[in-house]
């Protein structure tokens, strides 16, 4: 619901006064809850600060995780945080621009993986995929870009737009609503069953000793690489050009956006677009780390992408790319070092434990995220 | 002993001084009016005073005792009780609901009570029920017969902001808090109100304080007028005094830009 | 003024791409293989089966729709006639030329290797057996012709419309229910009239659909002004015009005939159904329950399958001899049960803690992520000494009062007890709303901070409603392991949760009655999230329908199928009335901190 | 139409009737306003100032009636064609991207016009120095003031034949509402049409050629500057006294 033209809106001296003061009176208001708050922030952080302590005592002991594996796991939390990152800016972008949780937006990422599987399939069953390794994974970006893209467009067209002025509790469930559809679309057209990607060429699974002293895997690297460099991308599109600004303009006010002429409608459409062809760039990521995909895949991985949105920031871009790096971090070296450190066992099994504690804990701790800033958005009732 | 005692109330936002040092205080029984330009920090001074904004500085004491800190349903549980310069009702529920809701703070009945349809829960809510009639009579026929049925966005402009007075009347506040009641109304609705704001006083024996831009209203029915401006008492005294107090006017009206002469 | 117009008097792009909506819809219900693989249901006997019923809806709603104009305030809609037959006979044409050509080129190139289903089983499906040229030419006449029927429907006047509309739609719930109306059939001791109706190899025959069609008409042709709904006005009627007395001596004979009911439909309902019917009575208690959260206080709660588990793994830990956790002292169910509902109300209050002060979205977010954590938590092997892993706890006794079991094996006894929660729990619902607290909800729901200043502890007001939710769906979840025997993690994903979400937004939120039909058309019908439903065939199509339906509703209908009064007021009248109240609302220059 | 060239109005209402469902805000309103004038639109709390604003720019479309710019009809377009026509708007409470920087937010002002904007630039530079010496900032960092004189800016890079003010004394300190009708007054001196609606009576008619009162919806009084000031009704109605 937009606040109506002209309605007086705060500037942003009142916006920071009133969190300020929000927070201040909450110390007063309901005792207790805050009481339990600050229990759960204190226990939160000698749980994890005693289990990391452990680890790192058990290590320097020569016991438990080695140091390799530390290495290991690290590198693998940054490779697998900057896919989370690549995918959170979309939660972001949409977020910022029309204030609501996309649901469907892991479903842009795996439709994109999914369709570019085939891509690779061909190609693998043509010997490109071995003899030019490079101009193949430029082939699959490039399908699974148009194909997310394609795809959130869609959505937004089809599903969201008529329902831009309704409580923005309905677009959220709405959005579950087309998360549902499109699995069992993918399901349906492509089959239930686990579809897996060529193996990259051997030069990529070797590990390569980045600055002479740290090994990491050829593909992680890549990774890395590619979410960069998209990020980069992004950040002049965003930053720098006509179309960039006019997002940014209608994220912090749609109606001034309006007045100053520019097309909201279309300007929302690009923002999906954009945010797509990020998930669809996640999706080739996915398929280099993990190289299996399903109808399914892109459930889970959503949910935490918005996590590391949160956790960046929401609306935020940086932000949702730190924030992504940081929950792959958590994801990865917290679940062996935190877990391991208390000696629960099974720690493996409890992944997604910790992402969903990582979005917990930062909604208690932090709601604004690492770099929150505040949208208009928030300010709505 | 007056039921409300302010000293030194003080909150800014940000750089914003909204409230800079207000003393105050309203006797039992008196109707005393805060006029100020807009901007001028009047509801914020209301939102300090019900809990909803804690201060930064300064001392509530609302019959004798400190309300700061308090949270908005307690200090409404002892006895304030507010309406809102934008009419916030509920829009949805009807207009005896929305005054039922009301009677929450003076009632007791649980989940308990509700599922077995208990003795006590019947005669609660039926206490509840003539109890928010009763306040609904107060405006005469406007808000009573087929109009409690409906829901409160169905209603008029001017029948919304009395829904809003009987909603605050039903938590039997000691002290009640009219925001800008008269905003929005025609000047025949504005009369009307203005002699039930007077008849809260003198027959029911409510304490009010109230903001009000119709310096007709003030007029009427204030036993004291405060002027607030930049979060300032710049003024306090009878209608007449006030009204007539230069500063007022100015505050008020805004002065003329000095070098305005056009060409 | 009406006018008649020239037969020639439409848009070709309007009509082109309504064309080719319906046959990217046809494509796609036969690309995902439904066609085929309904194909085989046969619903009238070498007439219809039950794939072409799901692809000959769409020429048909195509039809009507592009020959409806979309009526203009003020303007008199012009005359129907002969225009909008052709103009639904060229979208169906057209529909029927792009499905044969993507049925052509399904025969010349080989795609099974990405789209699995588009095999020779859809090729045959879409040219009806016959070869591709023929089969080309049929499909276009086929749609064609439903094209032209949907138009027609547009046509003709809205008596004629509805008769024909229930009598089709008559015969065709009679023939797609076939299983299940064999089992009613043969509950009522009248095996002999399925023989009649249904042929041997399936399906209805063509005499006896024919048959009921004709039944159908002329009970809705001659019998008017007794149809359903003038019986239901006259008797509603007849009720408002008693006495209180009466009224109370009517509720207890309706009581009373409603008891007997009760006693009597677990004899009448074969296996299947019960099986049906409890699993609606247990979505239904957890619909109810979430409605409470959601609906009444407004909290989204996506987690809630969270407080499903807590009942269900609690009366597993505490009554199944195979407990992991021996330590534990097995305990009877009814002793059980009190435990399980402390617990869960203290995991509701647990939960609803840190997210009560977050706002609507971040709500949800969270009690999802509060979901997964607890189903990942029964799944690992950190918790799987006490509450099994993967495995689960198996042999949970079933429930029994003195000497009557409700055997988990014996569907027709857990109905009764299922259908006593129900009772209860759709009680309770309709208690609290109209009570102290359910007011206090609803305040909550519709302007936290006047609430609060209403004198609304809002902390303690949307705590009650996280433990009732959580005590109801423990309830259900003690109901079904006893019922099932034994529970595992995969019975508690966060499918659950959305499946009630989608069941109670279906319904209606808030709305009592509606959270029933909701669950009796989604849950009974379609299925639950591992369950079938009466069209078992949908098995695999189950949750892509339910995208559609709340894509659908929520675009729509967002108030539901039978919405509440408050609800529907929530969404609609608010558009027009809210507006103007708002704008009057924005020339009220507030002062510095604008409501939050 | 008997109007010729020189006389027809930069902006015009005919007749207006706006009504929000069946409530009805405008109430047969006529204004003129004609090029190089600054008019004011007075009115209290729900008088229908906020209505009228959101006709001009197409949020609101007439129930009867028309808006004209430049002798042309407008009610009915959507907003983006409106600002392409020539409308802008300095909104209540200056409103700029606080995210962006000073420079950005002047940008976007031009948002719909791909010629070269250095002559504008210079021209707000000109008119505010403080700006110029601000571009990088973010604009939320800036003190109310300069707030303004950007919001202002912003809204003169479309080149405007009417420049809307809405409430610019709004929440401002004494000495910052003052330095605001300065700058109004220096805008309008340079050329620009300007409608202002504005609730401080005295410090808008000091400024305003004619001046309009509106009240429920309705023209209650249209008269110069200097005749509203003089006039009794006015000063009964803000400050409720009747001399």
């Amino acid at each position: 619901m937009a606040a109506p033209l002209l309605i007086r809106r705060e500037d942003e001296t009142s916006v920071v006064s009133k969190t300020v003061s929000k927070s201040r009176a909450g110390k007063f208001r309901d005792g207790w809850v805050d009481g339990f708050l600050w229990f759960i922030r204190i226990a939160a952080i000698l749980v994890v600060g005693f289990g990391i302590f452990r680890s790192v005592v058990m290590t320097l002991n020569g016991e438990g995780t080695s140091i390799d594996a530390w290495e290991n796991l690290i590198v693998s939390g940054v490779a697998q945080g900057a896919m989370y990152g690549m995918l959170a800016l979309g939660y972001s972008m949409v977020y910022g621009v029309l204030g609501f949780i996309n649901f469907a937006h892991g479903e842009v990422f795996m439709g994109g993986a999914m369709v570019s599987f085939f891509v690779a399939q061909a190609l693998f069953d043509n010997g490109v995929w071995e003899s030019n390794f490079a101009l193949s994974l430029f082939i699959i970006l490039i399908v699974a870009v148009l194909t997310s893209t394609l795809i959130a467009v869609i959505v937004e067209r089809v599903a969201y737009r008529p329902l831009r002025d309704a409580p923005r509790i309905i677009p959220l469930i709405t959005s579950i609503g087309i998360s549902f559809f499109l699995q069992y679309t993918f399901a349906g057209l492509f089959g239930e069953g686990v579809k897996t990607y060529p193996t990259p060429p051997d030069y990529l699974r070797n590990k390569v000793n980045v600055l002479g002293f740290l090994p990491i895997e050829g593909t992680k690297i890549l990774v890395m690489v590619v979410a960069l460099i998209s990020m980069i991308g992004l950040y002049f599109y965003v930053q720098k050009t006509r179309a960039g600004r006019a997002m940014r303009a209608v994220a912090e006010d749609k109606e001034i956006a309006a007045l100053m002429g520019i097309n909201v409608d279309r300007t929302i459409v690009s923002t999906f677009a954009v945010g797509g062809a990020m998930a669809g760039v996640a999706g080739i990521l996915w398929a280099l780390l993990f190289r299996s995909i399903s109808f399914i895949t892109g459930f889970l991985p959503g949910i935490k992408a918005f996590t590391a949105a949160v956790l960046g920031g929401i609306g935020n871009l940086a932000g949702a790319m730190v924030g992504g790096i940081v929950l792959g971090l958590f994801e990865n070296v917290g679940t062996i070092v935190v877990l391991g450190g208390l000696g629960i066992p099974g720690a493996g099994t409890l992944k997604d434990v910790i992402s969903f504690s990582a979005l917990v804990l930062v909604l208690v701790f932090r709601p604004r995220g690492l770099f929150g800033e505040r949208l208009s958005h928030e300010d709505r009732p | 002993m007056p039921v409300l005692e302010i000293r030194g109330l003080t909150k800014a936002f940000g750089g914003i001084q909204a409230l800079a040092g207000i003393d105050l205080h309203v006797n039992k029984g008196e109707i005393v009016s805060v006029i100020g330009p807009n901007g001028a920090g009047k509801t914020s001074f209301f939102n300090v005073i019900t809990g909803m904004f804690e201060p930064d500085a300064g001392e509530i004491r609302f019959e004798g005792e400190s309300i700061v800190g308090l949270t908005p349903s307690t200090i409404t549980h002892r006895g304030v009780a507010r309406t809102f310069q934008n009419v916030r009702l509920f829009p949805n529920l009807t207009v005896l609901e929305n005054v039922m809701v009301g009677r929450h703070s003076r009632t007791s009945q649980g989940v308990f009570g509700a599922l077995f349809r208990t003795k006590a829960f019947l005669q609660e809510e039926q206490e509840i029920e003539d109890h928010a009639r009763d306040v609904l009579s107060f405006f005469g026929s406007r808000l009573r017969g087929y109009r409690e049925d409906q829901p409160a966005f169905a209603l008029s402009y001017a029948n919304r902001r009395r829904l809003e007075i009987a909603r605050a009347m039903a938590t039997e506040p000691r002290l009640l808090l009219l925001d800008e009641p008269t905003a929005g109304m025609n000047p025949k609705e504005t009369i009307e109100l203005t002699g039930l704001i007077g008849s809260l006083r003198d027959e029911r024996g409510y304490t009010v304080v109230m903001i009000e831009h119709d310096m007709r209203v003030v007029g009427q029915v204030s036993d004291r007028v405060v002027v607030l401006d930049h979060g300032i008492k710049i003024a306090e005294g009878d209608y007449d005094t006030v009204a007539s107090d230069e500063n007022v006017i100015e505050a008020y009206l805004g002065r003329p830009v000095n070098n305005g002469a056009r060409t | 003024m009406s006018t008649t117009r020239s037969i020639t008097d439409f848009e070709t792009k309007d009509v082109v791409i309504q064309g080719a909506l319906a046959a990217l819809a046809i494509s796609f219900i036969a690309a995902i293989g439904m066609l085929g693989e309904f194909n085989n249901r046969i619903l009238i006997t070498s007439l219809l089966s039950l794939g072409y019923l799901a692809i000959g809806w769409i020429p048909i709603l195509f039809g009507y729709r592009a020959s409806a104009e979309e009526t203009i305030e003020g303007i008199d809609p012009p005359i129907k006639g002969p225009r909008d037959l052709l103009v639904g006979g060229t979208v169906g044409a057209i529909a029927g030329i792009v499905v044969s050509a993507f049925a052509w080129l399904a025969a010349s190139v080989d795609l099974t290797g990405v789209f699995i289903h588009t095999g020779p089983g859809m090729r045959s499906a879409l040219t009806f057996g016959q070869g591709i040229g023929f089969g080309s030419l049929l499909m276009i006449v086929f749609c064609t012709a439903l094209g032209v029927f949907g138009a027609a429907l547009h046509v003709m006047t809205p008596t004629v419309r509805s008769v024909i509309g229930v009598a089709l739609g008559t015969t065709i719930v009679i023939a797609i229910f076939e299983a299940d109306a064999k089992e009613l059939f043969k509950g009522f001791r009248i095996r002999g009239v399925a023989s009649i109706l249904y042929s041997p190899t399936g399906g209805l025959t063509i005499v006896s659909a024919a048959a009921v069609t004709a039944l159908v008409v002329a009970i809705k042709v001659y019998g008017k002004g007794h149809g359903p709904r003038v019986v239901y006005e006259r008797v509603k009627l007849h009720h408002t015009s008693q006495t209180p007395e009466m009224q109370r001596r009517n509720s207890w004979i309706w009581g009373a005939a409603g008891f007997a009911v009760y006693l009597v439909i677990p004899q009448i309902l074969g296996k299947s159904l019960s099986e049906t019917a409890v699993t609606v009575g247990l979505f239904l208690v957890l619909g109810l329950g979430l409605n409470i959260v959601v609906g009444q206080a407004g909290m989204l709660d996506l987690g809630y399958v969270a407080f499903f588990a807590v009942g269900a793994y609690g009366i597993a830990m505490l009554t199944s001899p195979f407990r992991p956790a021996q330590w534990i002292p097995q305990l009877d169910f009814w002793v059980a049960l009190p435990i399980v509902i402390i617990v869960a109300a203290f995991v509701g209050i647990l939960i609803g803690t840190p997210v009560i002060r977050m706002r609507g979205d971040y709500l949800a977010i969270v009690t999802l992520g509060f979901g997964e954590i607890i189903q990942k938590l029964f799944l690992s092997d950190w918790w799987k000494p006490v509450v099994g892993g993967a495995q689960g706890i198996t042999n949970v006794p079933s429930v029994s009062i003195g000497p009557v079991e409700f055997a988990g094996a014996n569907s027709k006894m857990v109905f009764y007890l299922v259908a006593i929660l129900v009772a209860g729990v759709f009680v309770l619902s309709h208690r609290l709303q109209y009570s102290r607290v359910g007011r206090s909800w609803a305040a909550l729901r519709e302007d936290e901070q006047v609430a609060e200043a209403m004198g609304i502890n809002t902390v303690t007001a949307k705590l009650l409603a996280f433990a009732i939710g959580a005590v109801i769906a423990a309830l259900a979840g003690a109901l079904f392991a006893a019922k099932v025997g034994s529970v595992f993690p995969s019975s508690f994903k966060l499918l659950v949760s959305l499946v009630i979400l989608v069941v109670i937004i279906v319904g209606g939120l808030g709305s009592l009655r509606g959270i029933a039909v909701g669950a009796i058309v989604l849950i009974g019908v379609l299925g639950g999230p591992t369950l079938p439903g009466l069209l078992r065939e949908f098995g695999r199509f189950k949750l892509l329908i339910y995208g559609v339906i709340l894509i659908y509703m929520m675009l729509k209908r967002p108030e539901g199928l039978l919405p509440s009064v408050l609800r529907s007021r929530e969404l609609h009248h608010s558009e027009l009335t809210q507006d103007a109240w708002l704008d009057k609302a924005g020339d009220f220059e507030e002062d510095e901190e604008v409501t939050a | 139409m008997t109007d010729t060239v020189s006389t027809t109005p930069v902006l015009e209402f005919r007749n207006v009737n706006t009504h929000y469902g069946p409530v009805q805000i405008l109430n047969g309103v006529n204004i003129t306003i004609a090029e190089g004038e600054m008019v004011c639109l007075l009115g209290g709390n729900a008088s229908g100032k906020t209505t009228t604003l959101k006709t001009i720019l197409g949020m609101v479309t007439p129930t009867s009636g028309e808006v004209l710019l430049d002798g042309e009809v407008i009610s009915g377009m959507s907003t983006t064609h409106i600002v392409e026509r020539g409308v802008s708007m300095v909104p209540e409470n200056r409103r700029l991207f606080a995210r962006m920087t000073v420079l950005e937010n002047l940008e976007i002002g031009a948002y719909l016009r791909s010629d070269d904007l250095t002559e504008d630039l210079e021209r707000i530079f000109e008119l505010f120095p403080r700006v110029k010496e601000r571009l990088a900032q973010k604009a939320g960092t800036l003190s109310g003031g300069e707030q303004q004189m950007v919001a202002v800016g912003r809204a003169m890079m479309s080149r405007p034949k009417v420049l809307l003010m809405d409430e610019p004394s709004m929440g401002l300190a004494p000495v910052l509402v003052a330095q605001n009708f300065d700058i109004i007054e220096r805008i309008n001196k340079a050329g620009t049409t300007v409608f202002m609606v504005e609730q401080n009576a005295n410090m808008a008619l000091s400024i305003a050629d004619r001046g309009y009162v509106l009240q429920t919806g309705e023209i209650v009084l249209a008269d110069t500057a200097e005749n509203l000031l003089a006039n009794p009704q006015m000063r009964a109605a803000y400050l409720g006294h009747t001399e």
